[in-house]
């Protein structure tokens, strides 16, 4: 199992990096979003794999490790946070520049 | 009372629901759904501004159950034909389906009704909305389609709310 | 603390000009002056000791961590130096005050000058080499503003910044060179280092610290070969040359030589270097001076060449030598001072310093004629003129050297002096002899006194040195030379030497060489003008130039807002140095934590998230399939979470997701629905390398980890154990969420806040720009359908929303003991938030919402924050919570916390944050060209 | 519960679930065979909800047989009976602006358009 | 006990199910169809959410299905929209 | 227990709460609320200097949980002075917005000026690696708003890679995090100290990348090669004043660096050892020269402005790289002058921007009260170049003070990037001060705007004052570096508890 895992995690990671090496705002938030998959998960792998074990008292002796699980909450509502303001920015920029191009042209600055 | 519970039918769902998410028969579970029922239409009553007239709610309770059990048959009949008949022979159908009933939550139980059963899909409205736009999977006889449609479903609505 | 307040002076006072401008030239000037000569008195009052033999210090505790302190001391040396630069420097600005047009700004130059004159004096009377190298590049930068004074002539731009290039860098080798020394010695103070001679001369870093220091020496005193920058600094007004270049700024090359003489010389490198260095520099510089037009190029270089005598003297390493070097740095201020300011003259009544345009001045400009007859016989070394003095000693000791052997350094000084002889009797001849011209610019006559009485003054000088040379000056040349030499040896001065004397002869020779070589000047010249030059100028900006076209090219190159090249060059980066890491470290263990046996239902959820996400780079390009392939591999990470035991994650990542969706997809209205291929086949093969080798390192890492047990206990023991009876609540998730790391989750609702407050501060800035706003109405729109609101689906939300609420309220309630919590309740409400704005539209919806989503953040941070601070109140720390269980009839036992106080922050924040995010979009979604909209759906209207 | 009691429910179960499955993997298959766009919208509307319903219905009976009540498969049943036909509808809606749907489609009889074909209304 | 066997069944048909979908997702001739097929996806998760709750003998997880619920139609309903008229809040 | 060592997050929390609920649309009182907020920051900011100068590190637990389970802030030496940089840094910015009008250009600038204050505090006195996280985002996230602040084509686009960047950044947080706390199953930094000695050889490998991946993640903050990208069009296209302020954030990165240099991975730590200086000195050296050489290459003020950063950094993370007491103190002292030097330089870039038609250094155009800002301009490029007399020709001197043991390698480096700067920044001041106007073009009239210009000199004011008192300064600075390099009171201000 935890080999499916860290392939997943791997797996998502490159997706994730693909994409931002693209020349366009879209799919590089795109990727951006892959790559907070990727750490999500592998966050909350630092707690090891376990299987029926949620950490609720009176459910289960042997927990899964709560405190990763909380890290990766932590974790993704700030990841949102940050892919809408992006979103945003992208907009933005495409509006002001009449295209979504990622480089800037620092020479015409 | 009108103003506190603005669509009293929501609050009792809302209540009936409340004890479907808590799973237990409580006193206490019980204040909690009656406080809840009452807020939360409260709170949302602007969006839902008119208020739609049930004459006959146990009329409704037992279209629910023909419904449900429709829903059953059809599945299997919609299994038949996916899985069994062969492409060329699917005889796909529109069907128009003038509609008599006028309230905007009859319409939307009517047209959810047919998406449900037996192998017809509400598909669009006119623009006025008096006809929806029905899709049928197998339908030889399109007319007959609704005609039932009309029989079956759209004549108990119309007890039930008009 | 007087010598401290003698270099202070300056600087304080360098604040008086700009006030008392205002009251008038004469007041400006006579500020300055005042300031300069209070800063002479004190001198003086130190004098007596000093030529007493005594030393006198001031020490004031700086930067005693590094041994940089405000240290001052007083020789004979010092005091030699301080006079001339506050004598010289009362001289000046008498004369500038008369040479200063009327729109120059009188303030700016007596600032620069004062800030320059207390540099000056910091350096020579820095008791710390810190401390001298602080006032050094002092120097360099108040040169700086002083040389590019007059801001309108380029020229002046290109000498200042030329001027400050060398000697700034040159003082920036000296810096490491003096941190050499003072290492060596074991002290920054000057007065430690001159003791430790023997050690610093035998230390392998004598050789490096010496070079670095005569770096900065030499670039300063224009010796060759950096001394091309000096007659560029002549675009400066005439009294700036007449400081700077002649008694002050390029004798601080000469004087920290001089102060250095008695640890640093006497080495066969310090002569090789030091008298080379300065020997060339004679002859060169003197050779250029004869053939410059420009009187102040002419005294430029002739200075350069003064320079190197007396460099060439101190690199002699005897102390005879040096005492002779020390004499003509006197000598030199002089004559050299008087000639500059006469040169100015000329140039302010002729308006021209062109040698070629002169001539004839003796009839019209007698009383200058004199002044400079006398300053510039004086520098051609005739007899009985100061000049004369120090030339025929320098000439004595250059006979004596036998290195590299008997006679050439000898010959080259005699050749050197010739040329001194030659340009300075063209000075005076093509200037002021020969007839009145009728073409000058301007017809010249004397100035008025306030103009003439400085450089007479020195010419005067000049004259009594030159006779009574031992009473005149031997009171201060011998201490000063004491100090030098580190003997108290006392110099008499003859004008005679007999006539056995070789200086006699080599005199004779230079003077009649001189003369001879002036008589075939004109062939000379033609000859001259002829050669191919290097010109200094053009060398320099034939460097400094590509040089800063190779720095832009480097970093525009490197920083040229190319994202994905940035990006790349990180990535790969980051995996370099972890896999160095890794690869350094004692070889990791593999895990020895039994392994999951696979369970089918993760993996039917891995195969397709695995082949979901596959997809992507390859089906990225239509943004709307990608977008959908994203959506489903956020979506079974849910389930995944769930079946690894974790339903708050599930839960969360859910409704995020969706929220995150809907985002996108609002979005993705105003993008381009298509993404361009720009990008060939090897790029897309390196990115897919590089992505590639980035994924297999992480998955490896995180097989790595996981497969390890823990070596220690893991805190997250203690919230299990305390989930409950410290916290309150059995989900140990939410309490540590909402308890045991609050903090953090207070953080993460702020980020969120801040977020929405961003993304609406930045859709005003869009909405505000009337570019913008014309592009969003004429955004591509394709066929759209005729319904905005269909009816159904307002139907159904009605009933939904209120159901979504109360999936919502039983979350937030739940959360402190079961999976939920605030934040999935505030998402939940969110969504059915979004549903209603879907269904009905934004407007109609939004004008039926009571409150503001500015207002539900607040209230939210608020809420959070002082849940937070509520447990001062009792003494405890910062989001401190209680919690009580509570019987209440009807109501079943509760439990109250303040936790869940806290957690209705959280729901608040996320809620309004949602709210306010969206209500952005949609306001500029309005300007897309829709009106608002003003029913729930689209039947109400037309029924 | 007795031995009998037990092994009847979980036939029962068990029943339910294989019939469910079926009925899931009906809706995707659905997807592939049938050849027309507006066709294959019927298949997950329906067969797929029945496949959800079925482990909806095993989940809550087999929590019952462990004692517990579990009444929220009830709620999800009815979020999807909600649901599912405004989904439905959407999705043909899309099919037919988009002209992916059987193109003979007929008069609403009631002299307006079909409101997705409309023209669009432009409020004031 | 033969209910550990008709989960398994259940969930070999989930998991052809997916296939199936994905198959189709990649496949699909137009754009709604993959919307289509998101749909049908959610719901088949909705079921993997349920079953899993089985297998593990609790109702945790039922908060995740009844959340998947919701999410599965808002999220149909807005890729619809935005095909239908580019905006999904007007 | 001393609640002011929370105060610094939860009173900008507060203020800009209150603000976005009830000041908006009153610019006027959310100037006297921002304000009053900083100025009380810099009155706490001395107190909380004072406590831990006479008490020693001294720790604060949220929520009353014992470390290392809860989160506890540390207030020491470091961060009390760190907390009172940013607060004398954030007065003058404000008054600079206020003066300037920079406020009045876009939405919500002053809530998003405290948020960023927030993070910015909460990142320096947080005791614990994941709130350290969670506190950079805040930061971030501010810094995202105020970099866009006013928007405009060029500023948006270059916020999304600003952005883009430092979310890569924040994933690499995450990574690295993930994995110290899988080998330590601990977060607060002093219980790592306290573990990590004991770690088995097996995790040494796991660690070393943890180590590596949070040291290359507070490199992207601080702008180190080959993490420094994203800097020059961040700096270069935001709000004058708030490149100003964004001379703190490098040094967040300076700050956590030294942080876990010192105390979670020194170089006595058996599994690390000295992995960190060993790519920390190469990559120092490199930003310096490439800071140095952009300053000579720049085309635009902003631009030399922002490479002048970068050549800050490098030098700060020359000093840090030394890794022992000496280094670290210069590294401070260097981090108190640069922060106040680059502030300074682009408030004049911002001034200068207002009072000429472009601000390319290719071309002519006049200035505006030309003397003034030129002194300022001067000012600057004294203290940026490292000449005297200001502080940073000292903190130069300092750094190379601390490597004399290998004078060779670095000290030529230093230097000739000194000399490089020279040259740019001489070349810059006078074409833009003192290359004359070709068509004669009349500067346009000089904007009034005295609290601005005032706000500029305070820091001028400032510089000196770092200048003039380095001998007390420096004494502490050492002190500070000392109790870094013997992290045992730190450690023992948390007073780590063993779990059950
Ligand atoms: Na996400
Ligand atoms: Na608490």
């Amino acid at each position: 199992m935890e080999a499916l895992l860290a392939s997943a995690i791997g797996l998502l990671a490159a997706v994730g990096i693909y994409l931002t090496l693209r020349l366009r705002t879209f799919p590089v938030i795109l990727g951006l979003t892959f790559l907070s998959y990727a750490v999500n998960l592998f966050l909350f792998t630092a707690g090891r794999l376990a299987v029926n074990a949620a950490p609720i008292v009176g459910t289960t002796d042997a927990p899964a490790d709560p405190l990763p699980q909380a890290l990766v909450l932590t974790a993704i509502v700030i990841s949102f946070g940050m892919t809408a303001v992006i979103m945003i920015m992208a907009i933005g920029g495409h509006l002001q520049a009449g295209h979504d191009r990622i480089d800037l042209d620092e020479d015409k600055a | 009372m009108r103003r506190l519970f603005p669509h009293p039918y929501l609050s009792l769902t809302l209540i009936v629901m409340w004890f479907l998410l808590v799973n237990q028969w409580k006193l206490g579970s019980l204040v909690m759904a009656i406080i809840l029922a009452t807020i939360i239409p409260l709170a949302t009553s602007a969006w839902w501004p008119d208020r739609p007239r049930v004459k006959r709610p146990f009329a409704l309770a037992a279209y629910a159950i023909l419904v449900l059990w429709d829903v059953i048959v059809a599945n299997f009949q919609v299994a038949r034909i996916v899985l069994f008949m062969p492409r060329d022979r699917i005889r796909s159908a529109w069907i128009t389906v003038p509609l008599d009933l006028t309230s905007p939550e009859a319409i939307s139980l009517l047209a959810g009704t047919i998406t449900m059963t037996p192998g017809t899909l509400t598909s669009d409205m006119s623009a006025c909305g008096r006809a929806l736009l029905v899709h049928a999977l197998h339908a030889p006889d399109p007319d007959a389609v609704r005609d039932q449609i009309k029989a079956r479903y759209e004549a108990r609505l119309k007890r039930i709310f008009e | 603390m007087s010598l401290a307040l003698i270099a202070a002076l300056p600087f304080l006072g360098a604040l008086l000009p700009g006030l008392m401008i205002r009251a008038g030239r004469n007041a400006c000037a006579a500020a300055t002056g005042a300031v300069t000569l209070l800063a002479l008195i004190l001198l003086a009052l130190q004098a007596p000791a000093v030529l007493r033999g005594e030393i006198v210090q001031t020490r004031i505790e700086w930067l005693p961590a590094l041994g940089l302190n405000a240290n001052f001391f007083l020789d004979g040396l010092g005091l030699m130096f301080a006079g001339l630069i506050l004598g010289i420097g009362l001289l000046i600005i008498l004369y500038a005050r008369f040479y200063l047009a009327k729109s120059d700004p009188m303030g700016q130059f007596f600032t620069y000058l004062l800030l320059f004159q207390g540099a000056m004096v910091g350096i020579v009377l820095s008791d710390n080499i810190l401390l001298l190298l602080v006032f050094w590049e002092l120097t360099s930068l108040s040169s700086f503003l002083l040389i590019g004074y007059w801001k309108h002539l380029p020229e002046g731009r290109q000498g200042a910044r030329m001027a400050l290039a060398v000697t700034g860098g040159g003082g920036l080798a000296m810096i490491a060179g003096m941190l050499i020394l003072g290492n060596i010695a074991g002290s920054y103070d000057l007065t430690v280092i001159l003791q430790n001679k023997e050690a610093i001369q035998a230390s392998p870093h004598y050789l490096p610290a010496l070079i670095l220091i005569l770096l900065g020496a030499f670039t300063k005193s224009a010796q060759f070969p950096f001394h091309f920058w000096l007659p560029h600094a002549m675009a400066a007004p005439t009294p700036v040359s007449a400081y700077l270049h002649s008694a002050t700024m390029v004798k601080a090359g000469i004087f920290l030589m001089a102060r250095m003489w008695p640890v640093l010389s006497g080495t066969f490198e310090w002569f090789v270097i030091v008298a080379s260095a300065g020997l060339i520099t004679m002859v060169m510089a003197a050779k250029i001076a004869l053939f410059k037009d420009d009187l102040k190029a002419l005294l430029a270089f002739s200075t350069v060449s003064h320079l190197g005598l007396i460099t060439m003297l101190l690199g002699f390493g005897t102390p005879e030598a040096a005492t002779v070097a020390i004499f003509h740095i006197l000598n030199h201020a002089a004559f050299k001072a008087a000639l500059f300011m006469t040169a100015g003259i000329v140039d302010h009544e002729a308006h021209t310093r062109d040698l070629k345009r002169l001539g004839g001045l003796r009839r019209l400009m007698p009383v200058t004629f004199a002044i400079a007859a006398i300053a510039s016989l004086s520098m051609a070394g005739i007899p009985p003129l100061n000049g004369f003095l120090s030339k025929e000693m320098m000439l004595e000791e250059a006979a004596h050297v036998a290195w590299p052997n008997a006679w050439l350094v000898g010959v080259l000084a005699t050749i050197g002096a010739l040329f001194s002889v030659a340009y300075s009797f063209r000075f005076l001849a093509h200037g002021f002899l020969g007839p009145v011209r009728d073409d000058y610019p301007h017809k010249p006559h004397d100035p008025g006194f306030g103009l003439w009485a400085a450089p007479a003054l020195l010419a005067v000088l000049v004259v009594l040195v030159g006779l009574m040379p031992n009473t005149m000056i031997g009171w201060l040349l011998n201490p000063a030379a004491s100090a030098t030499t580190g003997r108290g040896i006392f110099t008499n001065i003859y004008h005679w030497h007999g006539l056995q004397a070789a200086a006699l002869w080599m005199s004779v020779a230079a003077i009649g060489g001189g003369l001879v070589l002036l008589g075939a000047y004109p062939r000379l010249r033609s000859l001259w003008d002829a050669t191919p030059r290097p010109e200094a100028k053009r060398i320099f900006d034939g460097l400094i130039e590509p040089l800063a076209d190779a720095a832009r090219q480097v970093t525009d190159s490197l920083h040229n807002g190319r994202f994905s090249r940035s990006m790349v060059v990180a990535v790969v980066g980051i995996g370099v140095l972890a896999t160095l890491a890794f690869l350094t470290a004692t070889p990791h263990a593999p895990g020895t934590r039994p392994i999951l046996p696979v369970d089918p239902l993760v993996l039917c959820l891995w195969l397709v998230l695995v082949v979901a996400a596959f997809a992507v780079p390859f089906l990225h390009r239509n943004r709307l399939v990608a977008l959908l392939l994203t959506g489903v591999v956020g979506l079974l990470i849910a389930p995944m979470f769930a079946m690894f035991s974790a339903p708050d994650l599930a839960l969360t990542q859910l409704s995020v997701e969706v929220v995150t969706l809907l985002l996108m997809l609002l979005a993705l209205n105003f993008l381009p629905k298509e993404t361009p291929v720009e990008s060939r086949l090897p790029r897309r093969l390196r990115d897919a390398a590089v992505a590639g080798m980035a994924g297999l390192g992480i998955g490896g890492l995180a097989y790595a980890m996981m497969t390890r047990q823990p070596a220690f206990d893991r805190i997250s023991a203690f919230h299990w154990a305390q989930s409950k009876p410290g916290a309150g609540g059995t989900n140990a998730v939410n309490t540590i969420i909402v308890d045991f790391r609050g903090y953090d989750t207070y953080g993460e609702i702020i980020v969120l806040g801040i977020a929405a407050l961003v993304i609406y501060a930045l859709s005003e800035a869009l909405l505000r720009n009337p570019a913008v706003t014309a592009r969003l109405a004429s955004l591509p729109k394709e066929r759209e359908a005729g319904d905005r609101h269909p009816m159904m689906l307002v139907v159904a939300t009605r009933l939904l929303l209120p159901m979504a609420m109360m999936v919502g309220v039983y979350i937030y309630l739940r959360g402190h003991n079961m999976p939920g919590g605030g934040f999935v309740s505030g998402l939940v409400f969110a969504i059915a938030y979004l549903m209603q704005y879907m269904a009905s539209g934004y407007d109609w919806s939004h004008a039926r919402q009571r409150y503001d989503h500015h207002a539900l953040i607040g209230w939210g941070v608020l809420v959070a924050s002082l849940s937070g601070v509520g447990a001062w109140a009792f003494g405890l720390p910062f989001l401190t919570s209680g919690f009580e269980y509570v019987h209440l009839w009807p109501l079943e036992e509760f439990e109250l916390a303040t936790a869940a106080i806290f957690d209705l922050g959280v729901f608040l924040c996320v809620l309004g944050a949602i709210l306010l995010a969206l209500a952005s979009l949609s306001r500029l979604a309005l300007r897309t060209g829709e009106g608002p909209n003003t029913t729930a759906h689209d039947l109400e209207e037309t029924r | 519960m007795t031995p009998a009691l037990d092994m009847a429910l979980d036939l029962f179960l068990s029943s339910i679930l294989v019939g469910g499955g079926i009925f899931a993997l009906v809706g995707s298959y659905g997807l592939l065979r049938l050849p027309r766009p507006m066709q294959r919208l019927h298949a997950p509307t329906k067969a797929t909800t029945i496949g959800v319903g079925a482990a909806l219905l095993v989940s809550a009976l087999d929590l019952l047989g462990q004692g517990q009540v579990s009444w929220q498969e009830l709620l999800i049943t009815v979020f999807l009976l909600l649901t599912a036909p405004v989904s439905a509808l959407f999705l043909a809606k899309t099919l037919i602006l988009r002209g992916e749907a059987d193109p003979d489609i007929p008069d609403s009889g009631t002299g307006k358009p079909w409101a997705t074909l409309a023209p669009e209304r432009h409020d004031s | 006990m033969i209910l550990p066997y008709a989960l398994l069944f259940f969930l070999g048909c989930l998991t052809l199910a997916f296939a199936l979908n994905l198959w189709r997702l990649f496949s699909a001739p137009t754009l709604t169809d993959r919307v289509v097929v998101l749909d049908t996806m959610t719901i088949n998760a909705i079921a993997l959410v349920v079953l899993y709750g089985i297998w593990a003998g609790t109702g945790l997880y039922l908060e995740v299905a009844v959340l998947f619920a919701l999410t599965s139609f808002v999220g149909t309903v807005a890729y619809c929209k935005f095909l239908l008229r580019g905006n999904i809040i007007e | 227990m001393n609640h002011w060592i929370i105060a610094p997050v939860v009173l900008p929390a507060f203020v800009a709460a209150l603000m976005v609920l009830t000041l908006r649309g009153h610019l006027a009182l959310q100037r006297i609320a921002s304000l009053a907020a900083i100025i009380a920051l810099n009155a706490i900011a001395v107190a909380l200097l004072w406590s831990a100068t006479m008490h020693g590190p001294e720790a604060y637990f949220l929520g009353d949980w014992p470390a290392p389970f809860g989160i506890s802030l540390v207030l020491d030496r470091l961060s009390a002075m760190m907390v009172a940089l940013l607060a004398v840094l954030a007065l003058i910015t404000t008054l600079y917005a206020i003066g300037s009008g920079w406020d009045a250009k876009g939405a919500h600038f002053h809530p998003l000026l405290q948020f960023l204050l927030m993070g910015v505090g909460g990142a320096f006195l947080t005791g614990d690696a994941f709130n350290l996280f969670v506190f950079f985002e805040v930061l971030l996230i501010a810094s995202y708003g105020l970099m866009i602040h006013g928007g405009g084509d060029r500023r948006t686009r270059a916020g999304i890679q600003y952005i883009a960047f430092n979310l890569v950044g924040s994933s690499l947080f995450l990574f690295a995090l993930a994995l110290l706390y899988g080998v330590a199953g601990t977060l607060n930094m002093a219980d790592l100290a306290a573990k990590l000695p004991g770690l088995p050889a097996g995790d040494a490998a796991l660690l070393r990348v943890a180590a590596v991946m949070l040291i290359l993640v507070f490199a992207i903050k601080g702008a180190l090669v080959p993490l420094q990208f994203w800097l020059p069009g961040t700096y270069a296209n935001a709000p004058g004043v708030v490149a100003a302020l964004f001379a703190i954030m490098t040094k967040v990165g300076a700050y956590a660096t030294l942080r876990f240099v010192t105390l979670v991975f020194p170089t006595d730590l058996p599994a690390t050892g000295t992995l960190i200086p060993a790519f920390l000195l190469p990559a120092a050296l490199v930003t310096l020269a490439i800071g140095a050489l952009g300053i000579l290459g720049a085309t635009t003020l902003p631009r030399l402005a922002a490479f002048a950063a970068i050549a800050s950094m490098g030098t700060a993370f020359l000093a840090i790289a030394h890794m022992t007491p000496r280094g670290t103190s210069a590294a401070l002292y260097y981090i108190l002058h640069s922060t106040l030097a680059t502030a300074l330089i682009f408030l004049v870039a911002d001034l200068v921007s207002r009072r000429r038609a472009h601000l390319r250094l290719d071309a002519p155009a006049p200035v505006a009260q030309n003397g003034l800002i030129a002194a300022l301009y001067l000012a600057s490029a004294v203290a940026l170049a490292g000449m005297p007399p200001l502080s940073g020709f000292i903190g130069k001197l300092l750094i190379l003070d601390a490597w004399r043991d290998q004078a060779f390698a670095i000290w030529p480096a230093v230097l000739v990037s000194s000399f490089l700067m020279l040259l740019g920044l001489s070349r810059a001041g006078s074409l833009l001060f003192w290359k004359p106007s070709e068509s004669e073009a009349v500067a346009d009239p000089a904007p009034q705007e005295p609290l601005a210009v005032t706000a500029a000199f305070a820091l001028f004011a400032a510089l000196i004052a770092l200048t003039l008192a380095a001998g007390p300064v420096t004494g502490w600075l050492d002190g500070t570096a000392a109790s870094l390099h013997d992290p045992a009171a730190y450690i023992g201000a948390n007073r780590l508890e063993v779990a059950p």
